[in-house]
């Protein structure tokens, strides 16, 4: 799923661009069309293009792009089947515990597989992944869905690893684990057998609450992890705006206009709005902030500063890092 | 192309991150033979870390000799043999009881007298743990007089006597903490561990990419996507000088080869002049080759090399097979980022990273209404770090602040002659 | 003046803020004989409300009759009672069972026939608690199979049903929420709570003051100040229009003539052009006064005090008497504040409010060098509140972005001709 | 202490600015002179001066500022005697429990007062504060400080409030309480003596670690406190910086000029550098970001962006903030 191709082949992934939050993940399919709400794109068309093409439809009223898949636009469009782990802390964990091109990795459990996907791109073709679900219909779910993307750097088993814990046919030697489960404490006892024994490993525990944290670490210090840390991630996005200058002077002469006319006797709202030649209303009387009409943002004739805005919801909570590792006291060698 | 960097034990001229209980780190070469000086810790002997694993922490026993440990911090084992009473240290050795004395000097309402016919009264515990108790119910410097805080005294008296150390492989990781919360962080533009992590998902760094890099940091971006990468696939470093600066990746570990083979170097008049500032070394023929001096045929090969090299850039670069744009650059992004974004192949991201976010503001502006490019964004990540001592769980009291933000949007290539049909942002308009 | 407010008790005709369990809000005038309508929860009889506290959580047992309960929320309640195995809800009531049907065919694995049967193969808990199993095994939306979401998953069925509210106080705090979380945050040009208690404090908000203040949000801010002082001094709000807009206001409380007392109106013109804009109003004789008719004579009394008064305003503006500065406009704060900071005393804060920090930013390097300015920042502020359930505490998951952001400087009297001798912030050279 | 007064009078209490974090607060008495780094000023001086002057020393170099007492310069330049409560904080705190002119506020313990002093000035002289510490020296010391302040709605009491009670000899009928101590559930067992029966009270608890809100939440609900809420605050300050504008373009022409000048086999460095009529180094070549000089921000010849800046230290964490109510149960009147 993760290349470096440029061009769209029969076959091909595709995460289709409809809107900002609006990607639609389709298999390119010789002689299949996609509807959309801008009208019918068949797949024919998009075979050859490269990825990142705008595409107009057949009515050429509207347009999409086709976009290569990457971790982070997957995580945009996948259906969630649980809370997902989103890129501001899988990006951290990441690059906390060093995960490489040729690392392996645990995960547990697997979920909807969004973080999946991210190891799975980060460690490449020489690394593998290594992730448990004990949810049968997940499992089930995500095996159709890590082989229809081809993630054959990953292994996926259907296994309650808090009880039955890693150990799979295949040598495991993780360098660095993620539990995301309800009771990570349960899974970490099994961790002995399948973790790398020449080298420093990294795990790090993701859970939402306090109380989890807590029994978390006792269980950590317990199985001998050492440099135990929790962590949060904190973060936002923001849009850059335009936020028009007002200034002080105007607005008194705004008011001294209002004013006179006030005592010229005018009332301004009675009358009808005049009109320019564009039949545009125009303003009556001194008007310098476009009062009474709908402004676009960076409109010519106004003042503009440069601001930086958030969304009106902010993420303010997804979970709780913990972080550990675990290092074998290797000899020392002259 | 085999993995580039043994990051598991440390080995002999490895440069790696030494960490000391307080928190305080260094980076030191590792050579064989070499003596490391932890200053009022002690020192100790290189040879006798070789072929531990990488993250393993050690304690100074005697002068320069080191046994492994397992953790840096005693606090876990502080913890475990807490008693119930106030946390008595240990009387046993001198050292420690001129510790008190010094402390009771400090404090009003005892006189170092009275600390002495304390412990003269009695032997053993009971007596220290008098002392303690006088001492807390007197000192100005106890917050409040509960065990809580007690042992959060004496466990920084005890964090000063402790001659542990731990040995870190160098990774981005390693080198970006040390620089941003240790050293300076301008040194490296205020980039936080967190947010260049962030970049390395947002960028879509995956072993095999050709990636086109500015870094401004003396190659802390180049060694991270290195680093991710393993020896497969390379860097196009696009800088504004005669060459790059690449003092962080001295210290990286990797061979002049290595390097040579990963990074492309390639200057602005290089990579917007090609026609004016490349082309073809002047050849000799094979007979004046043959008479060259050996000094003077090495160096002609090296400059035959590098041209060589540098067409092949150019050519990657002209071909717009770039497989992302990451740029940790001071120069002004609004008219920086639109030239250079071009080299992308299609559905590639842009990131670009800066310390201030008023300057990635009108990036995002311009960018808005390029055709070239879609779902931008400005993103800000922070890690809150904790204490995690069982029982005494809050955030860290102080961090460093900054860390820098990252703007992120997507190349695409666009259509000829397309309506704009009600698409693109929707600006908000102003009623006043 | 004694206190103006009463905010003990529920009494006739105050506004009050109704939550609901889920958090939301509602601002509702409690008339006496009235009904509030609560859509799906229910109708209540406002009289029932009186004489309670404020802060009273009540709960519609029937068709509009309240009674007081402890608290709003019930998860307390709960987690008293929870039993050691999956949570189960009270099958009793024949509504209960319907519900559990309607949420087994919603199911897979389950058919409505399969709960029915389940449900007759036993009576009582043991059954329901055996569907709820199933359920929960072959539920979809659970997240993971434990106690710990089941819990989760119910309580939010049973907070759709609980029936239950409380009143409080409308306090600035709650005004300011109620628009900032819920209804429509631009109105209160983004201010959060938070916000609102970082100006107070810094622009020195006490009961006797007379503060200069912009309010462009209808007049939360002049409550929140008018709040703090219960009565005693005044505020001079300083506005571009005719009049202040007064919306917020009108919720109240405080009747016309106390927000006379307290509230001192001025425009620009008047104030930064008095004599232009103000002067005595044309005085008609005693014996003219006499014979207008009732209504004309009221109108010119009140044209008369209203002259009275401002002219008063005006005195102490231009007598530079003022306390504090405390703008929330959005005429761009770089010309503005230098302009109206001249009227404050020596030693008091000025406090401008922003929702955007770039507007700010130009404002502080102006007052940086400005000599009447001292001690200046931009302050920002954010609370996390945090799930509060025992077993289950952590941050809420999401909450409102923005809350704007604060500049505060401290105005002093600059005295004449003085060297600024290695004064003033040591500005940072830039080296590449 | 916190008054209206212009005009500094003998005897009134003065904060003396020497630097943004050098506030030395004084007592103004005739006769007396303040020594600082930029000289002598005698109190004389000051004497019918109004708050907020400027005032040089006798030698006319250097200055201060003459500043009126409030609680947020007061926490700036007060001697720590223990962690003490910052103005995010309490703001936050003051403001949600609606402290206002006239109310009655219990806070224990008083540590080094300076949210007691904060309390003071928004209760102001018809509400009352009643602070309690249990820390026989610190009594002491806040004690004549509040004395000297003349902080008359304040009264103080050395006691131990978690083993015996806030009750004093006058009513004090608490409508909010500030606990802010190590072990907050033992204080709360004593909180109905002292507490108002005819509103709803509001708490606050102040505690660093969770383990403690997690004992606070248990013995707040047990005590009959309602809509338990655990909170924290996070403040930043910023500061207005500039940062220069370097164009792609202008590095392009200093790269173009340099290689220009290597072909031309100048050396730029080694040459001595070149001065103007004033002495002023002189850019050798095209130099366009000031390169080998420092630079005074905002300083002509270059581009300026306006920019915002953290400290370098960020104050993290100070102390989670637990909030809740307790409502009497009045009866319904028509």
């Amino acid at each position: 799923m993760f290349h470096h191709k440029k061009t769209i082949a029969n076959g091909d992934l595709v995460l289709v661009y409809i809107g900002r939050d609006n990607l639609k993940p389709i298999f390119i399919k010789e002689g299949e069309v996609l509807q959309t709400r801008y009208g019918v794109f068949p797949h024919d068309s998009m075979i050859g293009k490269p990825f990142g093409s705008q595409i107009t439809s057949t009515k050429n009223v509207g347009y999409i792009y086709l976009l290569r898949p990457t971790p982070e636009l997957w995580t945009v469009s996948l259906p969630h089947r649980t809370q997902i782990v989103y890129t501001p802390d899988s990006s951290y964990i990441v690059q906390r515990m060093n995960v490489v091109g040729g690392s392996r990795v645990i995960e547990a459990g697997t979920g909807s597989g969004s973080f999946t996907h991210a190891f799975s791109r980060t460690v490449g073709p020489q690394g593998r992944v290594f992730s448990y679900e004990f949810h049968e219909q997940r499992y089930e779910q995500a095996k159709q869905e890590f082989e229809s993307h081809q993630l054959e750097n990953t292994t996926l088993t259907h296994r309650d690893v808090c009880n039955d814990g890693f150990s799979i046919d295949a040598p495991v030697d993780a360098q660095m684990v993620f539990l995301d489960l309800p009771s990570p404490w349960e899974a970490i006892t099994h961790l002995p057998e399948v973790i790398a024994k020449d080298q420093t490993v990294e795990i790090c525990c993701f859970s939402p609450c306090i109380e989890q944290v807590v029994k978390t670490v006792e269980a950590l210090q317990q199985y001998g992890w050492t440099g135990i840390e929790l962590t949060e991630v904190q973060a936002k996005q923001w849009e850059a705006r335009k936020e028009m200058v007002r200034e002080l002077d105007d607005a008194i002469e705004r008011l001294r206009d209002v004013k006179k006319r006030q005592k010229e006797g005018l009332d301004l709202k009675k009358l009808p709005p005049k009109r320019d030649a564009n039949g545009e209303e125009k303003d009556r009387g001194y008007n310098p902030f476009g009062k009474g009409r709908r402004i676009q943002e960076g409109e010519d004739g106004f003042s503009w500063q440069n601001v930086s805005k958030t969304g009106p919801e902010l993420k303010t909570h997804t979970s709780y890092l913990l972080f550990a590792r675990q290092t074998p006291t290797l000899g020392a060698k002259v | 192309m085999q993995q580039t960097r043994q990051s598991k034990l440390i080995a002999p001229n490895d440069h790696g991150l030494v960490t000391m209980p307080s928190g305080s780190m260094r980076i030191v070469q590792l050579r064989p033979g070499g003596v490391i000086n932890l200053g009022k810790f002690g020192h100790f002997l290189v040879d006798q870390t070789f072929g531990y694993a990488y993250g393993q922490a050690f304690e100074i026993i005697e002068e320069k000799k080191v046994v492994p440990v397992k953790d840096l911090s005693t606090e876990f084992e502080e913890s475990r043999e807490a008693t119930p009473g106030p946390v008595v240290p240990d009387f046993k050795s001198s050292a420690n009881n001129k510790d008190l004395v010094d402390l009771g000097q400090k404090i009003q309402g005892l006189t170092a007298q009275d600390i002495e016919k304390m412990k003269k009264e009695g032997e053993g515990n009971a007596v220290a743990r008098q002392i303690i108790e006088k001492m807390i119910q007197s000192h100005e410097a106890f917050d409040k007089k509960t065990l809580f805080s007690q042992e959060k005294y004496l466990t920084r008296k005890q964090k000063k006597f402790t001659r542990r150390f731990q040995i870190d492989y160098l990774s981005s990781s390693a080198l970006v903490k040390y620089y941003y919360q240790e050293k300076d962080p301008q040194r490296v533009l205020d980039l936080s561990e967190e947010t260049l992590g962030l970049m390395m998902s947002h960028a879509n760094i995956m072993p095999g990419g050709s990636y086109l890099v500015l870094d401004e940091t003396g190659g802390l971006l180049v060694y991270a996507i290195l680093e991710r990468m393993q020896g497969q696939g390379s860097v196009v470093w696009l800088h504004e000088n005669d060459q790059p600066n690449t003092w962080i990746l001295k210290q990286s570990g990797y061979s002049e080869t290595q390097l040579d083979e990963m990074i492309r170097p390639i200057s602005f008049l290089e990579f917007f002049e090609p026609e004016s500032h490349t082309g073809p070394v002047f050849k000799f023929t094979e007979q004046e080759v043959a008479e060259m001096s050996q000094s003077r045929k090495q160096s002609y090969l090296r400059r035959l090399a590098k041209a060589d090299k540098l067409q092949q850039t150019v050519d990657m670069v002209t071909r717009n097979e770039l497989d992302a744009l990451v740029s940790m650059s001071t120069l002004n992004p609004s008219t920086l980022i639109p030239r250079v974004l071009e080299r992308l192949a299609g559905s590639r991201p842009v990131v670009a990273y800066h310390q201030y976010k008023e300057m990635l503001i009108e990036l995002d502006h311009i960018l808005q209404k390029d055709k070239r490019v879609i779902m931008t964004s400005i993103a800000e990540t922070k890690v809150r770090r904790f204490q995690t001592v069982p029982g005494k769980m809050h955030p860290l009291m102080t961090s460093r602040a900054g860390g820098g933000y990252v703007f992120v949007g997507l190349r695409v290539l666009p259509a000829e002659g397309v309506q704009a049909v009600g698409r693109g942002k929707k600006r908000k308009t102003e009623e006043t």
